[in-house]
């Protein structure tokens, strides 16, 4: 699976997506060149961007799907990718925490979580108002463009369509058939935490397992439950 | 929640269109028959009487309207006055740079730099009076409008000429460049408009 | 022509502005007293219900706004021709969260308690206006810009101010805080899992 230069067979392929719409190329360009994050492209609602879209009687249908599975499965596997501490090292952190303050700052995110979810509550109350359509043009003169934003816009536009690099992402060693498969089975003696199902593995191979349970979550065949921050991870078989 | 009565559906409907909007759109939009559509118009038009509101229903052009009763057109004008224009969203400062640097450019031409139908955000810009057309590409099919940037558009940034901002060359590489000056030149490959502009409370975002 | 009653004035401003107009740019642009305008409003809040009227007229951002009543926006939306924007995702919610409660914020500072870079999310929530910035850290070095929940957020919400939200620490019991406290302090356990809930895989790595 790679995310090189592919095949024109998606060139067609627009999605819709919270963070991003416009060409499906493009957004892997974006996530490559870390204009969007991984972690905030929902691969599920991909997929089913996806199969709405799809045409399985036109000619190259098998090409598309050839293509998209190979992107869509290297997406998963980048966005597992963020899942490794290493990863965010150079990033947000400079010094180890001490279990005081990391205690104190997951308290802090575990509020602004619970912020999060009343705030879904009150824009999907919310949704469903429109404003009046019979506004007066501004006065003339009266206007203001700011030039900076403008050149932000013009860069953010422009640079938009350049093939990124993809040669620093090193090669993908896993497979996510394999561990789907080891998750199915453990999973056929009922609910397994990840902690259990993981044992043993390196950090590349919890990772992806993750994915895998991820993948397999969205194909509605497992539930994972995580009710709080830091709080053990649950894999349960679905109904 | 209730059902909404049809003369509820028809006024929110009026509510968000600036033009008259015939009889027919009216039903098809809400679904009314023609008798509840007639019957709730007699309702609103009555409530939007211009003896006894502000807002008036009016019957213009073979549509309905709502607009403001011309005896408050002072305080109208006051407001218009002072109120501060909206600001520009960033799909709207896109679409201006797409035009003052590559520009005069067709709707289609913003919309292919920008990797989205651009038509909503150049149509507020157009309204807003900071592009204009200024001709037409007559090498294209249907020689579709040339937009540029406008004399309000200048005053807006406090630029004399449009020589007074950063050179393209200072803000992307030469790569970037050239990929853009391509995509210009193809002409649409798939005969398919980009898709629509996202989720992006453009223009008036409530 | 009569002499228009206060809240036809106020009416037809109303119409006019797709923001909420607050309560001093009312009086300005009608000329009408404090104790004339908010009798009118009161007025007009009774005829603009959303139980009766397909307009209502909501106070959010600190002013008055006309709108369409929700019940009515599958008509609306069939005669705009444009779908509802698609809800927000997890991780803008808290990002939205995050400065709502512990801002003004830099894009660090919200990544930092999110745990995951929230740039991008961030950039979305400009692009939609719901995320402004303010000013600048000058404190951090490069003085990051500030963050603020804009108008728009106010006004998405129905919120009439910041104010206007449950404090965090009513969202969270102080039970559910030990837990999470003790699981940290104490060696990360082998611990009974709590009974599954939902699938809450989206938003942060912890």
């Amino acid at each position: 699976m790679t995310l090189g230069p592919q095949g024109r067979a998606l060139s067609g392929f627009t999605v819709e997506l919270d963070v991003y719409s416009g060409p499906y190329e493009w957004l892997l360009a974006l996530i490559l060149k870390e204009e969007l994050e991984i972690f905030e492209v929902p691969l599920r609602e991909l997929v089913d961007l996806y199969l709405s879209s799809r045409d399985p009687a036109s000619a190259d249908s098998l090409e598309r799907d050839t293509d998209f599975a190979g992107s869509a499965a290297a997406l998963v596997l980048l966005k597992s990718r963020t899942l490794f501490p290493a990863v965010e090292a150079e990033g947000v952190e400079d010094e180890p925490l001490s279990p005081e303050e990391l205690a104190e700052r997951l308290s802090g995110y575990l509020k602004v979580r619970r912020g999060a979810e009343h705030l879904r509550e009150r824009f999907a109350a919310n949704a469903g108002h429109h404003p009046s359509a019979h506004t007066l043009p501004a006065r003339r003169g009266r206007q203001r463009v700011r030039p900076d934003a403008l050149s932000l816009a013009a860069r953010r536009a422009f640079s938009r369509l350049l093939e990124p690099p993809v040669d620093h992402l090193g090669p993908i060693t896993v497979t996510l058939q394999e561990l789907a498969y080891l998750i199915r089975r453990a999973l056929a003696r009922g609910p397994v935490s990840y902690e259990d199902l993981t044992r043993g593995m390196d950090r590349m191979n919890r990772a992806v397992a993750f994915a895998a349970a991820l993948s397999l979550a969205q194909e509605g065949h497992v539930t994972i439950s995580q009710p709080e921050p830091l709080g053990p991870l649950t894999l349960a078989p679905s109904r | 929640m209730s059902e909404p009565r049809p003369e509820q559906l028809i006024e929110a409907v009026l509510l968000v269109s600036p033009r008259p909007i015939g009889n027919a759109d009216l039903r098809s939009a809400t679904g009314l028959s023609e008798d509840q559509t007639s019957a709730a118009l007699v309702t609103l038009l009555e409530r939007y009487s211009p003896r006894t509101s502000g807002i008036v229903l009016r019957e213009v052009a073979g549509g309905y309207l709502l607009s403001t009763n011309p005896s408050c057109s002072a305080a109208v004008e006051r407001f218009r006055e002072e109120a501060r224009p909206a600001p520009l969203s960033g799909a709207a400062h896109e679409a201006l740079a797409c035009v003052l640097y590559l520009g005069p450019l067709t709707r289609a031409g913003i919309s292919r730099v920008r990797g989205v139908n651009s038509d909503a955000v150049v149509r507020n810009l157009i309204e807003r009076g900071l592009l204009a057309e200024v001709g037409a590409d007559r090498e294209a099919p249907g020689s579709p409008a040339l937009l540029a940037v406008t004399d309000e558009f200048l005053a807006a940034t406090g630029a004399s000429s449009t020589a007074d901002f950063p050179a393209l060359e200072e803000l992307v590489s030469p790569e970037e460049l050239a990929r853009v000056r391509d995509r210009l030149l193809t002409t649409t490959g798939s005969g398919e408009p980009p898709p629509a502009e996202g989720p992006s409370y453009e223009g008036s975002p409530y």
